[in-house]
């Protein structure tokens, strides 16, 4: 895998949000479907624009004794988060960089989140912002452990912690194939992580927003970029890891990735529509007590099959 | 429609501004960043002005207040033993009068431990002022001595219905449900044809019914022994049924007697005031919103009796 | 030349961010600020080339410290240091004593007379110290394993209050009485 | 950058920290101070890996100091839940006179 220099930084952030604003786009023009509006197809498709451009203009508002300190930084946290851990994606052979230890780089800065959207929603002092923030770190508790054993299950079954050396693991056999626990799990908490589709309690709509309560303009602007940014992230992430990189017939390396990053977006997107949110004292059970056991049998199959 | 005054930049108020909304409009309204507006909607104005408008409704309470000392003019949280018998901060929330999917004018003031309700009181509902009517209008008619049909009852109960399941689909964060039992609502408010709300509404009742993810997310809910029958789930499933059984009615010409009205299945409406603090004491908060989406919409004890109210 | 500025860079955040700590009212800045000097930390572990370990200790620290937030917030007063407030005890006898720790420590570093370094450094350290806990270091791996595992049975008994009798009654066959119904129904 | 700086960084660390450690009466903020002490030798750990003996078991024994720092945020807010259970008390000086 070729590593990127300076200047795919820069490009990376902005081919992310091009990503997330087509997926923006076709979500806004479902929605118009679905509420029997009575508008075309375009205008519903410009919707993200206006959006953007409502919110630049709009004027940053503040509450009575916050903490600007953490709010601010829990804010722009988020997207940093995102673009941190997108670092390691890979498309087609080619990535901004490819570290040794790629896989623990990606969980570790997909974490920052965890901080981020507790200060976001410490920081108002307002008590819906607050219980957002709170039921973020509950569903991190959830989520986390068996995603960490998702990676680790693509992780063993190449042999490698480096992104790149997982995808060339897949030459033969896609990782969904033989590890389709970790790669369900995967899914599940990609949408968990991004507070996603039927884990968007923290910004759930019977706290008025939550965490984004709050939140006005250029602020709300950057934390909402930052949600989809992650969204993209995540959905590009189980690319490498479960279904085979860049590979597939015809097709040129970075045209597979993107079309594969599509489909895992569109999925993530349907289950948003799909599915109520999951409250975290259902989901907690259901989590440590079926889903990390799972997946830990399936790092042990999978070790197995490795050694022997 | 934004779900908070951060993300409004309009405020619109349809309908009469009664002394109970006076003052958290005007509070909604200080929260509502630059660039904004105000507009107020009569009556017959609703088409022309809401083209552009978005309406916000919003949560009530922004801050704690209750007892404690008083720094810099803030009011601190004071403790009281949660259920794990530690004893921690607890916040003085007001939920209401205006609360997205929050039943309009409903005021319940909780004691919040991080998002578990330790205590619920309900303002006396007497201090409810505005809405009552809308529900009533097909009677309307009653009293100029005009017809009132049973397709006519059955299409203004389906929207009650579907006006309390949009809600309780919206809080409970399936929004694409909710809204698809919105559009429905409106467009049987608006006197869309009966045989595609029928082909629809079906289509709805059985996506619901099928999600398993929603029976498991809602039972075991709001349940208790003196007051209210079953949980939400329950409650959610049988206006699923009554749903079902009087579409089938739409058509109907067939003239209603007066006194007949409102009898029929409907459950029996609960006092808010005496029920709502008993099931919600103890829950989350997510549960909780739930629970309240979950009851009959807002009826307050002193309409039973009239058109549409209750069995008697 | 880029290294020696990233190094005083992360290393003076590091220790600002950590006297910050004592020094800020406000509980959640005070974790936070906890936070922010790990992971000046990881940075300067990471300048020295052990990019598993920097990154695990960033991974570690940011749960570890939202979740000491929350503790923070249950059980401190004053969490967000809107009433100022000092709760020390014998301030200056503590400072003497880390003043004075310090400059023994500092006086030893420069003293002592450092050993050459013997050995050269691994290409690939996170395979290294993979290799060393499987292979050499196992019964250290073994005994970690078993200390985190007495952790988590040890602080589940101390600070929960009820134990599965009182969930599941006597003969533990009842249906779970739990203030609030899990999504198992076990 | 040598090692003597970086051991002066872990011995400023570790000395904030038993600043920390020694004066605050509360058991969870004496907890920090025991972290940042933790963080200082973390720190020294890396500088002697890479200066001194850029052997694994250098590796290994950052690894243990996490485990430590782990183990100790733990228990100490465990004992500190038993404790606030029991007495509703969060400071050391009071928690002293349950000796008595």
């Amino acid at each position: 895998m070729t590593e990127g220099t300076g200047w795919a930084v820069l490009v990376l952030p902005l081919a992310l949000t091009a990503f997330a604003l087509l997926a923006l786009a076709a979500d806004a023009v479902v929605e118009v479907r679905v509420a029997h509006a009575r508008r075309s197809v375009a205008a519903a498709a410009a919707d993200p624009w206006r959006e953007v451009a409502r919110l630049l203009v709009g004027q940053r508002r503040t509450t009575v004794a916050a903490d600007g300190v953490l709010w601010r930084s829990g804010v722009v946290t988020v997207p940093l988060a995102a673009l941190l851990a997108a670092l390691v994606l890979p498309l087609g052979g080619f990535a901004a960089a490819d570290p040794g230890v790629g896989i623990v780089w990606f969980n570790a800065m997909e974490i920052l989140g965890w901080a981020a959207l507790w200060t976001a929603g410490w920081g108002p002092n307002s008590p819906l912002s607050l219980i957002g923030g709170y039921r973020f770190v509950a569903q991190g508790m959830c989520y986390e452990l068996p995603h960490m054993f998702a990676l680790i299950t693509a992780a063993t079954g190449a042999g490698t912690l480096r992104v790149g050396g997982i995808v060339d693991a897949q030459a033969e056999l896609w990782f969904v194939v033989w590890m389709p626990v970790g790669f369900v799990v995967y899914l599940i908490s990609a949408a968990a992580m991004a507070f996603w589709g039927p884990f968007d309690a923290p910004l759930g709509r019977d706290l008025s927003g939550g965490v984004v309560a709050e939140l006005s303009g250029v602020d709300r602007l950057v934390l909402l970029t930052g949600r989809w940014l992650l969204v993209v992230v995540a959905a590009g992430m189980a690319v490498p890891l479960f279904l085979g990189g860049g590979r597939g017939p015809l097709l040129p390396a970075w045209l597979w990735t993107l079309v594969k990053t599509a489909l895992v977006l569109t999925f993530l997107l349907w289950s948003r529509r799909r599915f109520p949110t999951v409250r975290m004292e259902r989901f907690t059970e259901v989590s440590w007590l079926v889903l990390l056991p799972l997946t830990i049998l399936q790092a042990l199959i999978v070790a197995l099959v490795v050694l022997v | 429609m934004a779900l908070n005054p951060a993300d409004a930049d309009l405020v619109v108020v349809a309908g009469p501004l009664t002394h109970r909304f006076t003052e958290p409009v005007e509070r909604i309204w200080r929260q509502v960043p630059r660039p904004r507006a105000f507009v107020r909607v009569r009556e017959h104005e609703v088409g022309d002005r809401l083209d552009t408008a978005s309406v916000v409704l919003s949560r009530g309470g922004e801050h704690e207040d209750g007892g404690g000392e008083v720094p810099n003019g803030l009011v601190m949280a004071d403790r009281g033993t949660d259920r794990d018998g530690l004893a921690l901060d607890r916040l003085h929330v007001p939920l209401g009068p205006l609360l997205p999917n929050w039943p309009a004018g409903l005021v319940v003031h909780t004691t919040l431990q991080g998002d578990v309700i330790q205590h619920a009181q309900v303002d006396p509902p007497d201090e409810v002022g505005v809405g009552e009517d809308f529900w009533r209008w097909p009677w309307w008619p009653a009293g100029t001595g005009e017809e009132i049909t049973s397709g006519g009852v059955a299409r203004i109960r389906l929207v009650e219905l579907l006006d309390a399941l949009g809600r309780l689909f919206a809080v409970a964060g399936w929004l694409d449900v909710a809204v698809r039992a919105g559009v429905l609502r409106d467009f049987l408010l608006e006197g869309a044809e009966s045989a595609w709300v029928r082909r629809r509404l079906l289509r709805l009742i059985t996506r619901v019914r099928r999600s398993r993810t929603w029976w498991w997310l809602t039972a075991e809910l709001g349940e208790h022994r003196h007051s209210v029958v079953g949980d939400v789930s329950t409650r959610c499933s049988a206006w699923l049924n009554e749903m079902e059984r009087i579409v089938v009615d739409l058509d109907s010409t067939e003239s209603v007697p007066l006194d007949g009205l409102g009898s029929g299945d409907r459950s029996v409406p609960v006092s808010p005031q005496r029920v709502l603090p008993e099931l919600l004491e103890g829950t989350e908060f997510a549960s909780a919103r739930l629970i309240v989406a979950s009851l009959e919409p807002w009826r307050s004890p002193d309409e039973v009796g009239s058109p549409g109210g209750v069995d008697d | 030349m880029l290294t020696a500025v990233l190094f005083w860079l992360f290393g003076v955040s590091a220790v600002v961010f950590g006297f910050l700590v004592f020094r800020l009212d406000s509980m959640a800045r005070v974790t936070f600020a906890l936070l922010a000097s790990f992971v000046f930390v990881a940075c300067e572990v990471l300048l020295l080339g052990l990019s598993y370990l920097g990154v695990v200790i960033v991974l570690m620290m940011v749960m570890e410290m939202v979740i000491m937030a929350v503790f923070m917030i249950m059980y401190m007063m004053n969490p967000a240091g809107l009433m100022p407030m000092a709760m020390y005890h014998n301030k200056p006898g503590a400072m003497s004593v880390s003043l004075g720790t310090f400059a023994v420590l500092a006086t030893g570093t420069f003293l002592v007379d450092w050993p050459e370094s013997r050995g050269s450094r691994p290409s690939d350290t996170t395979k290294s110290l993979g290799e060393s806990l499987m292979g050499p270091q196992m019964l250290t791996m073994m005994v970690l394993g078993l200390v985190l595992f007495a952790t988590i049975v040890a602080t589940v008994v101390l600070a929960t209050n009820r134990g599965r009798y009182d969930r599941f009654g006597d003969d533990l066959r009842a249906r779970p009485d739990d203030p609030v119904p899990g999504g198992v129904r076990r | 950058m040598n090692l003597e700086l970086f051991l002066l960084l872990g011995s400023s660390l570790l000395a904030i920290g038993l600043y920390g450690a020694l004066s605050q009466q509360s058991v969870v903020m004496l907890m920090m101070g025991l972290e940042l002490m933790f963080n200082g030798l973390v720190v020294a750990a890396a500088a002697f890996w890479y200066y001194v003996a850029p052997v694994a078991e250098g590796q290994v024994l950052i690894v243990v100091l996490m485990v430590v720092m782990a183990v100790e945020m733990a228990v100490g807010f465990a004992v500190v839940t038993a404790i606030f259970r029991a007495r509703d008390v969060d400071m050391t000086d009071m928690a002293a006179d349950l000796r008595e």
